[in-house]
């Protein structure tokens, strides 16, 4: 059932994106933040350090820790006593952390990290893709990605509540797009502490590192057993699309805020041309429509709120009945010329009565601006795959050709 | 939706201004959206900032390319940037500087108004810091945004001497500009 | 004292790790929780579903120890847990010196209240003895192997103690699986010190090195009183305590003749010039400690 | 038994791993001989040497692997290691 969400103008203010995250972060009363500074991250982590400074934080701790390794690794150690935890990164950050997020999934100890998307080097690129969450997908943490400040704000609190669930136990990603999100200012109600307190509830892991239930963490298990564990945590993350959506419904319940669950729709009724999109570029995506719509072009937008885990019966059900399905990804697997979620979509349809073409668009790379326009010519383009069927199923559109 | 550029140098407060900006039309009852052209700019650099100001929330996430104001802290920057890039024709730019806005030539059909931004401020605050004088000046110019609101979020972001001399000092622009308002 | 290391575990008869592991928690005592990073010890004391620990016990990764006991101390903190607790690494020479180095240094920078203890058996054990930064001179591995134009490992050990030491630690110790009173009461002074400190255990592989399984304690003893191995304290950067080895002092060659990863050295045309140095490393410690 | 996520271990529990089927030689006391100073128990890598109410110690063979230490490092010699009769 769709949802209104009911944005309250008298609770909002101007706020930098960082800032609404860090305080987002706050409210959900986090026992223990390690962080390394990175640019486009910093903000986030700058903005805790002043609430930490001005005793805004009761019973935190705050790591200074010398490297992204370590910023992570310091959580796998205070989420196995028990606490809750909270870092922010980026890109080359994350990428140094790839081996702490499969020990940190494998050992099932949640915790939230806010994901302030980047390209990664080589080049050297400081500005927005999708890049570095989308290298990280086979990790086993959850992964959300957010439209705009308001919502990657609620989502810090709704990643808490799916990661810490019993039936879960998952590390959650919540991933804001670099610059765009995380620098913007725009009107934002700022995550409410006493409906947080409310909503989320402390969390009272059943099994912690105590001495006076000396369990040990982290053993060495040969082949037979080491199955059995990447079976449970697929399904974890099985139990986490069922939680994704119950959380969004109670955070609506509770807030009456809502942007989706798994997913989110716009305009998709009667749509022949179903656009799917992550992150920022979904606003652009919803004027482009609208004025689209305007002139009775029937197009919509399928937004990917959760690419890990992957949405696959709720996107099924939107796209049944579409006639081309156009994929927007910040991101390239090389050797195959495709964007993740073109790739996990056109997966997810096969060997299903839905027989849709999937058209997929790489853009946005390294912070190259998504314009209105590209988004016309890609959707003037999915109406021609309507009319004479598909020419060149994934490119990368706005190339500099002249310069190639 | 209005769209506003500001032009400035690493240093400043182009960033400020176009948050200011921001939070003030917020204060009047729209919606807004204010960022920063990301760089990796150091004090000096040419730098700019964009604002959005719409009745409707605010959704669209490009960059500014067809801006409906441009705003120039620094003349020295119209001889290395176009300053004028894309600004509609109905539009206007506004410009820091003592010179008669005739005496620029600047390739735009818009209107050109300039105020000395950097005398108001020496005068009133003490130092050559023009951001939220702009903002005033700005405020008369267009009749975009109410003054009060400036003042107020400039006040908020900078408490106690600084921001009552800023106030002042953007009340005097507003009131310069007023009568030149397009 | 109890033993706080289960029987049962996987390690080899005579176990070096095994008994450093045992000493360490009779220092702490039970109310400790244990970070042990990749190594030996890890794998030979907890095959899934099995564990020797008696107290709890995380492993992690091979290259931040220090960063996820950093983790736990802040997490007991924030918690209100920290009061008794003790947070206890048990890391290999590898996990310490090389891979580990960059957490550790942090770990200590920050001074968490913690107690870190390297076991120091001077190799990689747990892949087949290959050169770690532990590695000591003219030592014979699988990656540093004595050969026709090769004495073994070409360089000195890396001197640890001396790095933690100089990043302010209150309280930096050697010492050697041969004296376990030594060893158990400096990790029982560590525990009571604010902040982080370190210690240095020497602890010979029957393995990796080539002796009797039932020399494991012999051979460590002999480091120390040849001279290798001094046995020192640091408070706050000073030397506040050597043990003293004076007229039972031992010459080098007693102790190399013990390990197959010297034999080489007593067989190779030039290997007595290369004892020579080796005893000039003995020498100069018994200078410098006084020993 | 049913593993727990994460892979989580109950305390001490390698004791169901008799790894006295390692062992090639046996440590045998000659209780005249022992002064009961506890240094083998002290320096076992098994956790193998029991103490008994009677101040002296016995050998728990479910578990020592006939490492030797205990022999080589007795003051009074009080300990043997005879061949394991298999």
């Amino acid at each position: 059932m769709p949802r209104e969400n009911k944005l309250d103008k008298e609770k909002m203010v101007v706020v930098e994106g960082s800032y609404a995250v860090a305080h987002a972060v706050k409210t959900c009363r986090p026992n223990v933040i390690s962080a390394y500074p990175i640019t486009p991250q910093t903000h986030i982590v700058e903005d805790l350090s002043q609430f930490m400074a001005d005793g805004e934080i009761p019973n935190c701790e705050y790591i200074n820790v010398e490297s992204e390794f370590s910023a992570l690794s310091a959580l796998v150690g205070s989420a196995a006593v028990g606490a809750r935890c909270y870092s922010a990164t980026t890109a080359q950050g994350l990428a140094l952390m790839h081996e702490v997020l499969f020990n940190m999934s494998g050992m099932r100890l949640p915790t939230v990290m806010t994901i302030v998307n980047r390209a990664l080097s080589a080049p050297i690129n400081i500005w927005n893709d999708q890049q570095d969450s989308i290298s990280q997908r086979d990790t086993g943490w959850i992964q959300l990605y957010a439209e705009d400040i308001q919502e990657i704000s609620d989502m810090t609190a709704q990643a808490y509540k799916i990661s810490e669930d019993k039936d879960v136990l998952m590390p959650a990603m919540t991933c804001m797009d670099g610059f765009i999100l995380s620098h913007v200012y725009e009107p934002v109600v700022l995550l409410e502490q006493d409906l947080t307190d409310k909503f989320l509830p402390k969390y009272e892991p059943e099994y912690t590192l105590d001495p006076k239930d000396p369990l040990s963490y982290g053993a060495f298990a040969d082949p037979n057993y080491y199955t059995e564990f990447r079976y449970l945590q697929e399904q974890a993350m099985q139990n986490a699309l069922k939680k994704i959506e119950d959380v969004a419904n109670e955070f609506y319940d509770i807030y009456g805020r809502y942007y989706g669950g798994l997913i989110d729709e716009y305009r998709t009724e009667d749509a022949d041309i179903i656009i799917m999109a992550m992150g920022s570029v979904i606003g652009t995506v919803k004027d482009v429509i609208d004025k689209l719509r305007n002139r009775n072009v029937k197009v919509g937008l399928l937004k990917v709120r959760a690419f890990r885990p992957f949405p696959a019966d709720a996107i099924r059900n939107v796209v049944r009945d579409a006639k081309v399905i156009v994929t927007l990804d910040k991101n390239i697997t090389l050797g195959l010329n495709e964007g993740a979620l073109c790739t996990e979509t056109k997966s997810i349809l096969y060997n299903t009565d839905i027989n849709v073409p999937v058209i997929g668009y790489m853009l946005g790379h390294g912070g190259r601006d998504i314009k209105v326009d590209t988004i016309e010519r890609i959707i003037d383009e999915a109406h021609e795959v309507i009319r004479n069927g598909i020419k060149t199923e994934s490119q990368f559109i706005d190339l500099r050709e002249e310069i190639l | 939706m209005k769209e506003i550029r500001v032009h400035g140098r690493g240093g400043q407060g182009s960033v400020t201004a176009a948050e200011l900006l921001a939070v003030a039309a917020f204060a009047d009852g729209k919606f807004s959206q204010a960022f920063p052209a990301f760089g990796v700019e150091r004090r000096g650099a040419p730098v700019l900032s964009f604002t959005r100001i719409s009745d409707e929330p605010i959704r669209l996430r490009t960059q500014i390319y067809e801006p409906d104001y441009v705003i120039v802290q620094d003349p020295t920057l119209i001889e290395v940037v176009d300053v004028a890039s894309g600004l509609k024709d109905d539009g206007m730019l506004l410009i820091n500087s003592d010179f008669d806005p005739e005496t620029f030539d600047i390739d735009t059909k818009a209107k050109i108004l300039t105020v000395n931004a950097t005398k108001i401020a020496l005068d009133i605050i003490g130092r050559p810091i023009v951001n939220t004088i702009l903002l005033g000046a700005f405020a008369g110019a267009t009749g975009e945004i109410q003054p009060e609101s400036i003042m107020d979020a400039v006040k908020k972001r900078f408490p106690g001497k600084v921001g009552e001399r800023n106030a002042e000092a953007i009340q005097e622009a507003y009131n310069m500009m007023k009568e030149a308002r397009i | 004292m109890k033993s706080l290391l289960a029987p049962g575990h996987r390690g080899c008869a005579g176990c070096c790790d095994a008994i450093a592991a045992k000493f360490a928690l009779m220092g702490t005592g039970e109310d400790c929780i244990v970070i042990n990073p990749t190594g030996c010890l890890e794998v030979m004391t907890t095959p899934y579903p099995e564990t020797a620990w008696d107290v709890p016990w995380i492993h992690s990764l091979f290259e931040n120890a220090g960063a996820v006991a950093s983790g736990i101390e802040a997490g007991l903190k924030a918690l209100g847990k920290k009061d008794k607790t003790k947070v206890l690494v048990l890391a290999g020479d590898g996990g310490t010196l090389d891979i580990g180095i960059r957490s550790i240094s942090g770990a200590f920078e920050r001074g968490h209240s913690i107690i870190y203890v390297c076991i120091d058996n001077e190799a990689y054990m747990n892949t087949g003895v290959q050169r770690s930064g532990a590695t000591p001179y003219n030592a014979s591995t699988t990656t540093s192997p004595a050969g026709k134009v090769s004495f073994g490992n070409p360089r000195p050990k890396k001197n640890m103690p001396e790095i933690m030491a100089a990043h302010g630690s209150p309280y930096v110790a050697t010492t050697s699986i041969g004296f376990p009173k030594d060893m158990i009461n400096k990790v029982k002074k560590a525990s009571e010190i604010e902040g982080p400190s370190y210690i240095h255990a020497h602890s010979p592989c029957t393995t990796g090195w080539g002796f009797d399984t039932s020399k494991t304690i012999e051979v460590a003893k002999m480091a120390v009183q040849t001279g290798l191995w001094p046995l020192y304290e640091m408070e706050n950067g000073e030397i506040t305590k050597v043990k003293k080895i004076g007229k039972n002092v031992k010459p080098v060659d007693e102790y190399l003749k013990m390990q197959r990863r010297f034999k080489h050295l007593f067989t190779m045309e030039g290997g007595a010039e290369e004892i020579a140095k080796i005893q000039a490393i003995a020498d100069k410690n018994i200078e410098d400690f006084g020993l | 038994m049913k593993i727990l996520p994460g892979g989580i271990c109950q305390a001490g529990t390698t004791r169901v791993n008799k790894t006295g089927g390692w062992r090639n030689f046996k440590p045998v006391y000659n209780y005249d001989l022992c002064i009961k100073c506890k240094l083998c128990e002290l320096l076992c890598p098994d956790s193998s040497v029991i103490p008994r109410e009677d101040g002296f110690f016995e050998f728990d063979y479910d578990f020592c692997k006939g490492c030797g230490i205990c022999e080589n490092e007795c003051p009074k010699k009080a300990i043997d290691m005879v061949l394991e009769e298999k």
